[in-house]
């Protein structure tokens, strides 16, 4: 069978909707997620093809939406709680961070919270409710944190993160939502999780980006290409645990890293890659490692704020220019 | 004008500061004088037409068609020291009869730079300085506990200022309701909560979401007065609100106002719906607060039909010269993120609400 | 006994699941078979040795002393499939009800090797595969989410198997409160969940912090039956939660019930206390649920003194035995912290609440 | 007048005392504050000097906590809250990120938010509540965070945050409270905030680092300095915003860098001083960065495994070895 073409959104729809059909025990709960087919179509269809058992309407209230995911994954179900953005993570952050992360090391194993979070994060179409905090709970052992950039990936890694056995908080860029469209796998596909990807092969420097930072980075390597410049980008689609690996193999081959997210610079997945750099790969590096993310400031509403704070492809091609001219 | 007093929790013996009984209420309510009657009115009026062009200027914005009753019932009269923080559905009225500029608010609405907030925050922000919690972040609910806590400041300082908050019945499922309503209630804070009970959070009927039917009845579990009234009935709204702020200025503590309404648009402007029955839409456009109220007032005599078009005729001129004046207005300056402002200097300390 | 039923909000019209009259309580509670009388007997004297145990051998452990009639009483004849959550304060009993072994729990309470979560988690956490919802983290009121959603599983693998959890009463006041039960109430989930009111968080008295008097009152808010019950008579308790429990059964929902108990030591083992009138805890030490429960049982004839001085001899030697083996266990093994237990792996899913 | 010696929650409550009688406008709020007076005695004496009005009793809503503080700041009063262990502070993360830190930048400078936020954290001598997350505000703009590691500074920093018009987190160490005694000035003495400390000059090595291990740096400092090697070591007191300057002077006179804090090492605050390094003084530094953390389980609670968790003297002493021998 050819390659079907869908957006990102469709494709994380697409996600969940196997693994729906294959395993009774998955279910999806949130608000607005029935009737309406969730905020920016993010649940589509899923209503009419499931019904309100399996594709449940909530209140507003995310810590008892998300301990609900906990307590239903304890019990052998494997819920989808979808938290509608990014920027309410805040008001659940105790049911992350302390039960759904700890469970099952604290009981010896015992237990276990196989279980999706999904978020939607980013700057998107409607500018609402962009933050990315994913960064936070990357320093939290026992979450397994991603945020795929491809259609193809949006649909394989929200398959294995139902399949997961461990809570896994999938964040969903929303500008890649409607804005990008590719072709993703038939059937039964499962993106590892626990992986980056190497997006684009090349020699003189690696960007490690994350959600749509990977196609500005793609689009700042295409223009640097006709300038002779190569430059290799990795897709840090797994966020943690983080594949440190891949990275330290591309440094090893560039000697120069980059690495770019849409969330704040300061304190950001950034600061995590760049200092493992400094400690694993210093004698690899031939130039200092240039972190590009948002500058310090709340983020901004009106758009020519938000563009201004967004970091952009140009931020990306001014650091490469940096680091190839130290 | 329907009224109900919720008591609950009797049996528990505590129920603490209940409610004055009808009579003082629809006393209150008749005896709102001829001048604020044309006053509510006319910010009845001013909210719709207000509302509007902000949808048609931004289809993002959250129409507040069918709540004007609600939200200019709570927010009129107030003292200008009292502090008030309105929910985002519609908060421009509330701000406006507390004195900001239309054409500021309006520019706000579109992110312009003559908005108080430069561009920066979600379009409902207000003037802090007219002692307005502004709204600043998305999160349904954390606003509670910042409106409650502006109480603690006002009950803090002595005298008898109040603080007024309004918010969704969708919102009152969040944790943030529940501990700041209980905070007040334990430290007798000066505050009146209304609920600006529109049936709907997004596309979810409240029977999907609220197993009790009555917002107010969770006053009981705080052992404060639960009152329900007809959202849509302006002077109602207004004499209940009065009346919780009477006892909240008397040391009294916090109330729960539940003020029963509907949301006639959509969840945002350009919200394509489909969710509700087109019956249920009918019925509620039926009982739109507005002609409504025009209908009262001429019926009393308060207004005719000229001096009703004449009015209509003044609030749209002044709407669209504030529609105007925010189209005029440059954007956002790029150029000014505003880095050095983040962190507050040792001089801001004078700004705040006052 | 005391039970009031709290159906507050009724002006609302909107409260579901009305619980059935005192009447059929009184039955239940009188008809606990005899069997059972001494069971929950036997297990608040258990509750009262094995708590003190660990008070002793850990200072700061959280004394229950004074709360078994409500632990027991909750906890007690439960499915050995349905699913519980106790409170932090004094959760071996109900764990050891469901079958977990004495020497591993206090091994537990110790941080050794033999306990359930190897040394990693608090002291609580007991079992998994017992259906115990673990106490991994120390932050109140979360919990309460997660059992709901243990409810939720059950609810949604269909059958009749019920959640029960309890709670403080400074508790209640966390925001999780108020979203998991009006979740429950919502979704009308199979679960009680019982209050352990013990008139103090730390050391504030309940009246500092609750200013509706009855936590049963906060039903209300949910559409869902409040009951408040004499947390010191056992049987009370028993007949309460099992009536909740067959609601729950038969699909009918959640129920809210408050156990009004004391806590007769300290907040820890070794509080120094101060905050509290020693006319206060004298009073409350005379009405101790234990000895309470031997007179009521010696009057009706189940026990003699003889067997009663059997019986505690029979505790003291079995929680002496769990003692000496948790104390012969070795310590955590500093060897393994576990790095590579942190995931699960596919095999894990065989584990959890089965 | 000599200086007086006080154990460090005595300092941090002598602060706290002389702001509240020298302004009237600051109250503190918390559990059992006032009566008991304080978790491990970290409001000692306060209620009986001020009262019910200025010590408040809350109930265990740590949300409505803090967005009281909030509150109260905007209306120009100058609340300390008190979050009784770090531990609960996932349960009120909106108030601190949403709100407090973004109302004065988001209303154009017209609000302030003059509150602290004080709260434990790190292994204590009960073993409770231990968990680290201040790495997490240090990624959100608007927020001041402080660690203070000695009693001088926990008096001079308290002083400090009560007087800032902007948020401020205050992390007191628990191991702290009662086991470092010293000097402390008297009178109005107020430590800035937003600067980092050199508490023992060298010339080999740096090390930076936060709360306990600031100590325990200092103790590997004392072992080196017998074998001949000088250590510089930082206290990074002030976390946010970093003064990341005079880190940089350090390592431009040492070449090597070593962060250490309690914290999980991944994600923590040591990788933006790491990545920091790695931009900036790449070329001023001889060797790898190195990161002394947590290991990547949650924090276990038996002492043996406590103990194999938290890092210790000599994890930072075979950091050292480690950089000065690549
Ligand atoms: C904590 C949180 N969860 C979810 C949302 C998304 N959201 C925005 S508006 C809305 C509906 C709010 O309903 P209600 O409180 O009744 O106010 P209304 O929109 O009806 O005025 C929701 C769910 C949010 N903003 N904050
Ligand atoms: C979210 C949170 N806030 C504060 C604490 C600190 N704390 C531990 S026990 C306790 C008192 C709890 O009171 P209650 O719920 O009545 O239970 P009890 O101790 O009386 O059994 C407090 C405040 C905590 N563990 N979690
Ligand atoms: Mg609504
Ligand atoms: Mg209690």
């Amino acid at each position: 069978m050819p390659p079907r073409r869908l957006t990102f959104v469709e494709a994380l729809v697409e996600g969940m909707r196997g693994e729906m059909r294959r395993d009774p025990d998955v279910f999806l709960m949130g608000q607005d997620v029935g009737v309406m087919g969730g905020a920016m179509g993010g649940s589509k269809g899923l209503y009419d093809e499931f019904g309100p058992r399996r594709v449940r309407e909530t209140p507003i209230s995310e810590s008892a939406m998300v301990g609900a995911a906990v307590g239903a994954a304890l019990t052998g179900k494997r819920p989808i709680v979808e938290v509608s953005f990014g920027e309410f993570l805040p008001t659940c952050m105790n049911q992350i961070v302390l039960q759904a992360a700890n469970l099952h090391y604290m009981t010896a194993g015992k237990a276990s919270v196989p279980m999706v979070l999904r978020t939607r994060v980013g700057d998107g179409p409607y500018r609402g409710h962009p933050q990315c905090f994913e960064a936070w709970f990357t320093h939290v052992p026992g979450l397994k944190v991603v945020m795929p950039s491809t259609p193809a990936d949006g649909l394989g890694m929200m398959v294995a993160a139902i399949r997961d056995p461990n809570p896994v908080l999938f964040f969903e860029h929303m500008y890649l939502y409607h804005a990008i469209r590719g072709d993703v796998p038939d059937g039964d596909h499962a993106t590892p999780l626990g992986k980056v990807f190497v997006r684009r092969e090349g020699t003189d420097v690696t960007v490690a980006a994350t959600g749509w930072m990977v196609h500005k980075a793609l689009a700042a390597a295409e223009l640097l290409g006709g300038e002779g410049v190569s430059v290799e980008v990795i897709d840090v689609a797994c966020l943690a645990p983080l594949d440190f690996d891949t990275i330290a193999a591309s440094i090893r081959k560039t000697s120069r890293l980059i690495v770019a997210h849409e969330a704040w610079k300061v304190g950001g997945l950034g600061a995590e890659i760049a200092a493992e750099a400094a400690e694993r790969c210093f004698f690899d590096l031939d130039a200092p490692v240039v972190r590009v993310g948002a500058p310090q400031t709340p983020l901004p509403l009106a758009k020519p704020l938000r563009d201004r704070f967004l970091p952009g492809t140009h931020d990306i091609l001014s650091a490469i220019r940096t680091v190839l001219t130290t | 004008m329907t009224i109900s007093s919720t008591t609950a929790g009797s049996s528990s013996g505590a129920v603490h500061g209940a409610p004055a009984g009808e009579s003082i209420r629809d006393t209150l309510a008749a005896h709102v004088s001829p001048d604020d009657r044309l006053a509510l009115l006319r910010n009845m009026i001013l909210c719709r037409v207000l509302e509007r062009a902000c949808c048609e200027l931004n289809p993002r914005w959250f129409p507040a068609e069918g709540e004007e009753a609600t939200i200019v019932g709570t927010f009129y009269g107030l003292r200008p020291d009292d502090v008030i923080a309105a929910h985002y559905r519609g908060p421009f009225i509330a701000y406006a009869m507390r004195g900001a500029e239309l054409g500021r608010l309006v520019g706000q609405a579109l992110g312009k730079a003559n908005g108080y907030a430069k561009g920066r925050a979600l379009g409902f922000t207000g003037p802090v300085e007219l002692n307005i919690v502004p709204w600043v972040a998305g999160d349904l609910g954390t606003s509670l506990g910042v409106a409650t806590g502006a109480a603690l400041g006002l009950q803090y300082e002595g005298g008898d200022r109040v603080a007024v908050v309004s918010f969704g019945d969708g919102t009152s499922n969040r944790g943030d309701f529940h501990e700041a309503v209980n905070l007040a209630a334990v430290w007798k804070l000066p505050i009146v909560y209304v609920c600006q009970h529109n049936q709907y959070s997004i596309s979810l009927h409240a029977s999907q979401v609220l197993a009790c039917g009555s917002i107010a009845a969770r006053a009981a579990g705080y052992g404060i007065p639960g009152v329900s009234v007809d959202g849509n009935d302006v002077r109602a709204v207004h004499a209940v609100v009065q009346e919780a702020i009477g006892r909240a200025r008397a040391g009294e503590g916090p109330t729960l106002i539940e003020a029963c309404t509907y949301r006639l648009g959509g969840h945002w402007a350009s919200d394509p719906g489909g969710y509700r029955s087109p019956e249920e839409e009918n019925e509620w456009r039926r009982r739109d607060p507005l002609p409504g109220y025009e209908r009262q007032l001429l019926a009393e005599g308060l207004v005719d039909q000229p001096a009703l078009a004449r009015l209509w005729d003044e609030v749209r001129a002044q709407v669209a010269a504030a529609v105007a004046e925010a189209q005029a207005a440059p954007p956002a300056d790029e150029a000014d993120l505003g880095l050095d402002e983040v962190f507050a200097g040792e001089s801001a300390l004078a700004n705040g609400c006052k």
